[in-house]
């Protein structure tokens, strides 16, 4: 069984941005993601009720969609939505499947 | 007038939200899960769709268009001008600024579905039935007031952003293309009209409208039974999603102190206003009294579901905290407790019966 | 027929089902919580469990086990029936791979509770009462036809494995233990047997017939009243269910393109032939019109919530897209639109009252 | 006696808790929506609070608080007296540590409310209406007697703790500062009064109350038939209810054997002690054969949501399976199934009518 | 206060292996691990409605149970299965509880 | 974009001590967090069902705050509650917003 190391990026951010994100995400050369809803605190406030809700988006990428992913999210999100955003390095299984071919 | 604002407050359903409101002031532990908040609302809007439509098949067939053209164009030309209206006084009087301004009469110029309900059931209660078409009208003013509010937003700021470009270029500056946010405004509005709060309540209406021309009213029994809301499922339905809408708002009445003075007298004068051009302009359309009243109550009301996400896809500058908290905070409870039987009372002295 | 068709499509149960639909063509905003859906589904396994218990209770009463039998193993019959005659047609017509074949055998061996509903309630709003004991028919159908599918299966791939294995050694390679897949076979029969839906319906099927004779009808009234089919609860529940079902159904569509004709030709004619099966057999074992109509309609219908996971347990290279596909986005919708009508004039064509 | 016996067990009600149980025994498939169960217990509570308040009015409307006072009087001090007793029992009889004893006592001091429910039920079902303060008491019960068991708690744990420091200084230890446990004791009972179940009883039981005084009987009457609990929508979400707690008692069972005898029998001899003290002082303050019988059911019942969370903030070595066990595993079915018709019994004996 | 340096597994797949992979976990030597539902999409198309949901499973494990999870599960889930699995390294405080004595 | 190597804590406990851990967070210089429910197994057994829930705690912040945090919860939490904590390093966003001033 082969490991490759790759980046995991996760974003935090309001619920209704999660379609477009989402879509923006495979775009810049995801093959896939994960999301679920979550609660928070932060420097816009709490958001846990049904007016302010979160959404985790996490993803397995190579570093180069990682950037751009990440460049994408602190252009667009950071001035004016709640939204926090980190990378980290993961040994995935069979990784090679999860480094498009659109960006190298 | 008193006893009948008294009379309306000590009603179980006011008494639930003010208890949820209680509940947050003390931080106690009631606590709504979301999916049934999100149930009974879907619940909600599905009865106002299926039984308006019902409703308005049968005024249909007893009355063809006649009764009904004059309040619809009413409704659309009163979805129109609130916004007008709010952005006016947001942005003149109170000097918010432009996305602000808009976003909040975005707010202002939709509708609250459970306003709409909780004013029916007062007017049932007190004797006075409004039309049958009423909630047709609900559902033709949840969305152009967010349209006309989201246009200005785009067209200030738009014009804005070319005066601050020319004074910059002036200066020397050189300034990178402004982008295109039409794209964001279409988006949204088709978000708004897509959204489920319009799809149930139009999708329902329509079911329920074909569905009286080919079944028997025997047959649809079942589905009124189920939907109706002078019925116990949704006068239960509805304590319980009062008693969330009052843990929300207590959240929220921290806001209160950060939002200012100027926003809270919004909150209640420009409802006023609005319900009394809605209650004016329903009783020259041939109105109710209960129709009349119910018409000032949405008109007057302001939205927390539908317009929220359009403003914050098409006017992300726009603080959502001064928006929910008008329109949550502030004229939804005022509504609720004073509005709805003040907008009555006004019904009853412009003379509508 | 073509009046009772329309008439059929134009209620609101139909309707909702094709707002769905229509929600995810225009990727509109309508979204039921997962919580409501399952919910509505324990309540609506739960009501033909009841209520099914309570009436077999009342046949067993009046008539004991003589009118019962026949039909119980009529529908015995066409359970085990059902999964070779779509296997044939899966493998031999539609050239599938065994694996697909059988997987897809087992979606058609078992059966759809809401089809079963919602065939049910067709009847009763014509005037055909089905006999008292359908539901425990439904729960006779729901588990043979998937343990016959897989064990099809199992014994397929054994062979061709087994044929594989010789070709290969014949060529000298060497082959490792070929892997038990029996466990999975029972462990997927097992789940089948203790999973939800069948033990909600058996279940409270038992104590529908218990408490029957051990309380008095008027007690047992309150319980009669929430679970009953013809009442609000039960139609404006599954009104919220056939919406879901809808947007399920909706978000599928684009499958169509992907499963091929053959697919789509066998998700409407395989629920006709097996259909009339169930009419004609219905009408030899001596059931009344609305009860042949709804045993054709429930021995048509596909499962896909007891045959998924099972099948994905024992036949892990299925593809689930394919079975999912057939039994939701064509056999479900098509049962519901216009299969119980035909059912009901193939039976009466049959000569069934 | 007998009879009464196999006439409560098969009912629906035991028999979907049983339901519940023997699925998990089997390791079937049913499963509820933590969502749905949440729903329904809120839907319970406020039943329980609006339906009280209203029948406390109309007492209160015919006799003041004449016949009020004494039951009332009555359960307060069992409230505080079945801490005590039980924390005797726990501690001295069965050897159990300090915070275990305690820990098990405020369970056993606090109440059910599904107890209450099924007890209700029952006496409704064979014609003796409990008293209508009856729902009034069970919120008097819900507090006094958690706030008891770990006020002594505290105090035991307290002396214990200074015993040992004592002996470790003679020893020539240096100890650290005790540390304050008092503030999670007021945090803890704080967290009691102001929980989600109090909260909804009490301030629904106020709403209930007031506008019985505010509204006509025929406008609260939707409410009263959404709530009351002889109605379809109250039995059925019961139904669903106790098929939950049946899967999380079958969970549990296993956990009987780590617990051992001492606590299954005090889990069973406690309650009948509590129900037997119960019926005896219902009766002496005047209370009818339902009421008593009632009252019996909720002293003898344990808490297993309002007493949970008090006691792991204010007792944390307290092993919580103890608790669970004893109250949720042992004491709530074994009241469902005999303990209901044994404390009719007994009330009858008494002399109870 | 002490940690230790172990890994994290994660592992997302179909719902419907959920408890058979807990089951397996535990065999293969693990102490414990935490469960979530939540959305996803990749290779085998979007994971988000009722019919086909995911699951996902983090544990804390030392490097030989890990391998050993991740070895099962790439040969038994990949296959047919929808699933992404991947380690990471973590400082778990009192580390020393999540290392049974099954496998060293 | 800059991206800035700080901590991610990690924490698991019984949802019932979900209000005071989130305070205590913010207490000893947390600048905000996620939270989610979960279902987990463990020393103390299988924590899924409504009378047993977990709670997971998530926050980015500085070693110096981590460290108060995992000592506070070793200390309060690890004795009577089912509990896990753990920390890793993760490249975080404009990640300078979330080193609070509290603590340095
Ligand atoms: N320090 C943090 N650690 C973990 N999550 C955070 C942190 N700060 C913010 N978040 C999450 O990011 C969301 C948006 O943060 P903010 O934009 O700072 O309001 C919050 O609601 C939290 O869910
Ligand atoms: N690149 C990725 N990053 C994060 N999660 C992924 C990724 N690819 C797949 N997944 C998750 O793993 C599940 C199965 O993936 P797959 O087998 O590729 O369909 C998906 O439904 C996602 O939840
Ligand atoms: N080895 C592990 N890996 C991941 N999560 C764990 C592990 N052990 C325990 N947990 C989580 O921490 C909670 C408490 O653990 P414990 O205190 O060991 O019962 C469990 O319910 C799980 O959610
Ligand atoms: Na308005
Ligand atoms: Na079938
Ligand atoms: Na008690």
């Amino acid at each position: 069984m082969q490991l490759h190391t790759l980046k995991k990026v996760t974003i935090i951010t309001e619920d209704s941005l999660k379609q477009s994100l989402l879509k923006k995400i495979i775009e810049l050369g995801a093959t896939g993601y994960t999301c679920r809803q979550c609660e928070g605190y932060g420097s816009r406030g709490a958001r846990s009720d049904q007016f302010t809700r979160n959404v985790e988006v996490e993803l397995i990428c190579s570093e180069v969609v990682a950037n751009d992913i990440l460049t994408y999210v602190s252009h667009h999100y950071f001035d004016n939505y709640a939204c926090i955003a980190w990378i980290s390095d993961v040994q995935v299984v069979r990784g090679d499947r999860y480094t498009s071919t659109k960006k190298s | 007038m008193l006893k009948s604002l008294a009379e309306n407050l000590l009603t179980p359903l006011p008494m639930c939200f003010a208890l949820g409101i209680f509940s947050k002031m003390i931080h106690g532990g009631i606590k709504i899960p979301k999916e049934l908040y999100y149930s009974i609302s879907i619940y909600l809007l599905m009865s106002i769709g299926i039984i308006g439509g019902h409703e308005l098949a049968h005024e249909y067939q007893a009355h063809g268009v006649s009764t009904i053209w004059k309040p619809a164009l009413v409704t659309l030309f009163l979805g129109c001008l609130t916004p007008i209206t709010a952005y006016g006084a947001l942005r003149y009087l109170g000097r918010l600024n432009i996305a602000d301004a808009a976003g909040i009469a975005a707010h202002y110029g939709s509708t609250s579905a459970v306003t709409f309900i909780v004013a029916d059931g007062f007017c049932n209660d007190k004797g006075y039935k409004p039309d049958g078409y009423l909630p047709t009208l609900v559902t033709i003013l949840e969305c152009p007031g967010i349209a006309v509010a989201l246009v200005i937003g785009a067209v200030a700021m738009g014009m804005q952003k070319a005066a601050e470009a020319a004074a910059k270029s002036k200066e020397g500056q050189i300034d990178g293309a402004p982008e295109a946010e039409g794209g964001n405004l279409w988006e949204a509005l088709h978000e708004v009209i897509t959204g489920q709060s319009l799809m149930l309540m139009v999708g329902l209406l329509v079911i329920g409208f074909i569905s009286t021309f080919a079944i028997s009213d025997a047959k649809f029994h079942p589905y009124e039974e189920f939907f109706y809301n002078k019925n116990m499922i949704f006068r239960g339905a509805l304590c319980i999603f009062l008693l969330e809408m009052g843990l929300v708002t207590g959240e929220r009445l921290g806001d209160l102190l950060k939002v200012g003075p100027f926003l809270i007298a919004f909150g209640i004068i420009m409802p006023l206003f609005h319900g009394f051009l809605g209650a004016f302009l329903g009783y020259m359309a041939g109105m109710n009294l209960g129709g009349c009243t119910v018409l000032a109550a949405i008109v007057s009301s302001a939205s927390y579901i539908a317009a929220p996400p359009a403003v914050r896809l098409t006017l992300p500058e726009a603080n959502p905290t001064l928006s929910m908290t008008a329109s949550l905070a502030i004229t939804f409870p005022f509504n609720i407790a004073l509005g709805i039987p003040i907008y009555f009372w006004m019904a009853q002295t412009i003379g509508a019966k």
